[in-house]
């Protein structure tokens, strides 16, 4: 069974430290990371994705550990969006979403379905008209959108998202967000935005300061763990508008 | 040797004097005492095209000795390197080309003419100092492989050479320091409208003679050297006696 | 697009073989000439031709690698350190043949140097690259600085030989560099694909399944291999690696599949083409050093296309 | 009165137009430009910092047009805080907070006051633990507290903040929105979470290709308008978490 | 700390200035001693401090303006366009005392050509700096490769200038460099915090009342000034404007009123010792080329901080 386990997984840089005693992500569970800023969800999400050597425990995929898993064959298995990303060279809108096929090509260059599954990725995510425009001269939004495109186009069963709605308006973020919760893949994504992560996620990671607070499912997410997760005052059923894709 | 390419530009004037410039088919830009030699590119950088077209039995090269090798070996002709370091050596080195060129009689008339030339120098009282300045900016000097220190050395002087090399940069301060009596300074392609030292800032303290030579007499070793010899040694004579 | 850039490089070759110092009749050709024809011109022409791909093919990777527009063989410090082998060797005395050797020797010893100052806990990330390679080129270039200075004897033929040109060539040096280039080739647009991510920051790159730092390092020694093996055999040709990048990107997009090969195309034309004058230029057979005539052709070029088509040079 | 005033502004870049026939912007108001991902939101307010040049139209600040002010002086009036922003340098965080006071600097160097000044802004943004870190060596949400307090740090009386919630946890973004409500400061911002902008600012401009769609105090921006603006249903009263600083 | 370096300073210079190819008892000064102290030892030592600072400075400000770790005075084209016209100059025989003055003229219409270039539309960002630095640089070497061909009689003369050094110094020539020198220093220093909001993104620094155009080109031409000047004078010098704002940022931090300062200081630093050095390394007066010995100082100690405080130098 592909279920992510980790145990006692320790990590420390600088004066900040990660300590997570023990996980397991079934396969096709929708899991959000909340939590405030700094307190290592980005960082939790590289661990997990294998991009950054823990200092302890271990990390493993379908009762693999993820240290034996060639790299070619993680690109397979789990796909990154990371908090921000550059493009140095003037590549197109299109180019960069078909960069997503590379852990799927077949030899040295992309096939004819891999540009047709590109060019549907673009369209699922509105992106169709910006395909050929450089990557550099897009909006934030866009450019964000471009790179979700990418991280799907890699059509693996696990998907790490940091912050996925980060800088989308909202019809995007729904879009994205009643598409992902319908696809079968694994989802683990850090969210800011916790009514819309509650909508659309079953499980959450409550984290502060580098230690797992709560690991819950969307109905025992109570306004006293939020309280607690971002120390704030939280209540519920209040008047707000309620946006439906 | 029937067919000779020169790259060797000093020895111009020595193959002329052997009577042999009907022999010489090519040579570099900077030797224009052949007119009827064809170029061959300059002296660091000959043209191996033309060279081969030429069919040559003799390759007669200085001391850019990396690339003549590597040319001679393509070209498949024998290399002489004319390339003396004293008046001996220019001498001995008049007879191998004579000898290689089948002018012996003319190699030994040379060779004596220019000993002869030798015996009219007259001995000095003392022996002056003698800096010798190829270029002002950066100050190098002649040093002691050069041919010049040996000039200096026939004509009666000492020349103050701080290194045993050809070109030695030189520091201003230790020209003062060395205090010499005569100051020789060329001026030609290497050293254009150098500032005479004398109106130099850092030189105009040096209680010495200046001595402006002709670059193109002076740099090449061949039988110019000993008439170089003769002056000098008439020059040092004149500043020995005030 | 791509056939007419073959059709030019066909018809420059073709113009470099039959023009030069001395006449060639193509269809009536004197023993001499036919000695000329492919004993020294033949040679000469494809050796130029392969010595541009090799510097155009690396200064694209090099500029990919180290993620700066600034990056070619000297910034990286390869080509100083190949070039000190030879001016040593050159200054020394050492045999002919082996100039290149040595060269290929010291140019490895400088990639061993940058390649572990650039590691960092197992890491190569691009400014520490960039970092060490400014070291490595400090120290390579001050050694040249001394060995002109103290082999003055040499001080001609080791300018000379820096300056770079294809002075002698002779089939065996094309029969080492031809399959050298050949292997880097393929060994790099075989990875054109994963070269193409380094263009994305460290992380996406890598959770797409290029080991970054690996690919980087792979890059970065088969880069410095080129180098070292051109330098070694003509001395340093600069710009080619730097240049011919930028204008490929520019005209041609910034896919490494399609950068590999026209920078490699590209620099071979423009390096052919400069020999070819380089040679002919000046009536009475001598040879401009081809560092000139490729600062001026690609020069040019480059600057009209900085005028025109500024965009597609670099993201900013 | 240091009003902000907008006639007939013009811009185009590639295919994008933007086109804004009239607007005033009174002191102190706070004005929250909603609208989708590459409607123009950025580029109005780079046009209104003056940091794009307009194809035609004229802005003015308290009746002096834009273009007569000088650089120097537009930096006493508006601040901006960019969607990105980058630092090459490796400066610590305070050093970065710090240049929010170059506009009111005197002489050639900052004053005791100005960094009194630096390390308030700091407290205020809870940054205070973070002073001496690099900033490259922050998480994500971190550099965008630390560019905002920059900003305020800058006490120009027009803020353009944009996206100033972007990356930020529910705590920050509440006690940052609460702490702009509070200010006197003129505030134009672009905002995603419309909820939060519904409960913080109190006009509105609809923004939908470069064009504005509406121009609404807060009790007017109807569920109707939004959909219109963003393509999406919208319901009001429902269920949510409400979050209470 | 500070204290510290002036410190050292001080000893540097006095050192600098009793050392040399003849021996200097300060308490009981000769004739001929007083003469070589003053008119020709303290004048140098002055020179080559002020020369240093001088590249230091430059190379402070042209990393920051263009944003790239390896910008300097070569990269932008500054160098190599001054030396085109000192190259001139002494290939064709121009008096030397105008030597510098030709340099100057040439360095300044590469400036002209860079700056020209680099503008797009009005405005001046770093990557279009980058590319037209390229292209100047990559035209002034060529015709200065053409210039050591085509006069080779004047090669050494030609080889050995650009090396670089403090050959004939005297009291004119530093009351020349020494008021360049302060004037762009307080011009800088003036601007130490408008400089340090340049390492900001461009709306940022610009919505701070920076005008980020016309403070880069400001710094830009000043910076290429500066070089000019000082490659007018004592041929290329290199790697000391590279090297040694890394240094300093690595040490004193990023913030350029301290990189400002203690890039000249430092470097000023550096290339006095190297040329004290340069001439007392050999005994009996010959001297090596400066290049070679601040290479080695200047490259071990930056080898030394990369192997220990990596983090400092530049962001990423
Ligand atoms: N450098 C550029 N060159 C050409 N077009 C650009 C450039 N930058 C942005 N655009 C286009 O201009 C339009 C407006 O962009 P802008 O950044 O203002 O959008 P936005 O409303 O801020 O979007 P977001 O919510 O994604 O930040 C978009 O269509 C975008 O693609
Ligand atoms: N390169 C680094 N060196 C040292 N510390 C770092 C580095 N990057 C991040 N940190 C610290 O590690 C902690 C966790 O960072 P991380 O990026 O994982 O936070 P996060 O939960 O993703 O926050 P955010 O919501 O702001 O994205 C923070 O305290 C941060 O300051
Ligand atoms: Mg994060
Ligand atoms: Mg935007």
């Amino acid at each position: 069974m592909a279920e992510l386990r980790v145990d006692k997984l320790r990590f420390r840089r600088g004066g900040f430290s990660l300590e997570l005693d023990g996980l397991r992500i079934a396969p096709g569970e929708k899991v959000a990371i909340l939590g405030e800023n700094g307190c290592g969800k980005s960082t939790l999400l590289q661990l997990l994705a294998g991009l950054l050597p823990p200092d302890g425990g271990t990390l493993s995929y379908a009762g693999k550990p993820l240290k034996k898993i060639p790299m070619a064959r993680r690109a397979q298995l789990f796909a990154l969006l990371p908090q921000f990303s550059e493009v140095i060279f003037p590549f197109s809108v299109f180019e960069v979403v078909l960069f997503g096929r590379f852990p799927h090509r077949q030899g040295n260059a992309f096939t004819a379905a891999d540009r047709q599954l590109s060019k549907e990725m673009l369209a699922l995510l509105d992106l169709s008209d910006l395909a050929e425009r450089p990557f550099s001269q897009l909006s934030g939004g866009e450019k964000r959108r471009v790179m979700l495109a990418r991280v799907l186009n890699q059509q693996a069963p696990l998907l790490y998202l940091d912050e996925p709605n980060a800088g989308l308006d909202i019809r995007h973020a729904l879009e994205i967000f009643s598409l992902l919760r319908e696809r079968t893949e694994t989802i683990v994504a850090p969210v800011h935005d916790i009514n819309l992560a509650h909508r659309f996620f079953e499980r959450f990671l409550l984290l502060k300061n580098g230690r797992l607070l709560a690991d819950v499912p969307r109905d025992e997410l109570t306004p006293e763990l939020l309280a607690e997760t971002y120390d704030v005052q939280v209540a519920t059923g209040t008047a707000a508008f309620l946006f439906q894709h | 040797a029937k067919r000779i390419v020169l790259l060797a530009p000093a020895a111009g004037d020595i193959l002329l004097k052997l009577g042999a410039e009907d022999q010489v088919v090519g040579v570099t830009r900077s030797l224009r005492e052949f007119p009827r030699a064809r170029r061959v590119g300059s002296h660091i950088r000959p043209n191996l095209e033309i060279i081969r077209s030429l069919a040559p039995d003799l390759l007669i090269i200085s001391s850019n000795r990396f690339f003549s090798e590597q040319m001679a070996a393509v070209v498949g002709a024998p290399v002489f390197t004319y390339h003396p370091r004293t008046l001996d050596e220019i001498l001995q080195q008049i007879g191998e080309l004579a000898a290689l060129l089948d002018k012996m009689d003319a190699g030994r008339q040379l060779i004596a003419r220019q000993q002869q030339k030798l015996a009219a120098i007259k001995p000095l009282a003392t022996s002056p100092k003698v800096i010798f300045e190829v270029t002002a900016m950066p100050l190098m000097v002649a040093g002691s492989s050069n041919i010049v220190a040996d000039i200096v050395a026939r004509a009666g002087g000492v020349l103050l050479a701080p290194g045993r090399r050809k070109l030695v940069r030189f520091n201003p301060e230790s020209v003062l320091a060395h205090q010499p009596d005569i100051y020789i300074y060329q001026v030609g392609p290497m050293n254009q409208n150098p500032i005479p030292p004398g109106k130099r800032g850092p030189l105009n303290r040096l209680r010495a003679r200046f001595l402006r030579v002709d670059e193109l007499q002076f740099s090449r070793a061949n039988t110019r050297s000993f008439d170089n010899v003769l002056m000098l040694n008439r020059y040092f004579r004149e500043a020995n006696n005030g | 697009m791509k056939r007419l850039l073959w059709l030019i490089f066909a018809m420059t070759l073709l113009g470099s073989c039959l023009l030069g110092s001395t006449v060639i009749h193509p269809f009536n050709l004197t023993a001499v000439e036919r000695d000329i024809l492919f004993g020294l011109r033949l040679p000469r022409v494809l050796f130029s031709a392969v010595i541009g791909a090799m510097l155009g093919l690396s200064g694209s990777v090099y500029q990919l690698t180290l993620k700066n527009p600034l990056a070619d063989s000297f910034t990286t410090g390869a080509a100083s350190s190949a070039a000190l082998g030879a001016v040593l060797a050159i200054a020394l005395g050492i045999p002919l043949p082996l100039v290149p050797l040595v060269a290929l020797l010291t140019g490895l010893g400088g990639l061993l140097l940058v390649y572990r100052l650039a590691r960092q806990e197992g890491f190569i990330n691009p400014v520490n690259m960039i970092l060490a390679g400014i070291v490595m080129n400090i120290v390579a270039s001050a050694v040249i600085s001394f060995a002109k200075y103290y082999f003055e004897d040499s001080l001609s033929s080791i300018v000379f030989w820096l300056m770079g040109g294809f002075f002698v060539v002779d089939w065996g040096k094309l029969l080492v560099c031809l399959p050298v280039f050949a292997a880097a080739y393929l060994l790099f647009a075989r990875r054109a694909l994963q070269l193409n991510l380094l263009a994305l920051d460290e992380h996406s790159a890598q959770s797409l399944g290029v080991n970054v730092h690996r690919l980087r390092s792979f890059a970065f020694v088969v880069a410095t291999l080129l180098v070292a093996v051109a330098v070694s055999h003509t001395g340093i040709i600069g710009f080619v690696g730097l240049i011919v990048p930028h204008i490929c990107r520019s005209l041609f997009g910034s896919d490494m599949r399609h950068n590999l090969f026209y920078s490699s195309l590209l620099g071979a034309l423009l390096l052919m083409a400069a020999d070819t004058l380089a040679r002919t230029i000046i009536p009475g057979g001598a040879e401009l050093p081809v560092g000139i005539i490729t600062a001026l052709l690609g020069g040019g070029f480059f600057l009209y296309l900085l005028q025109t088509r500024r965009e597609g040079f670099w993201h900013g």
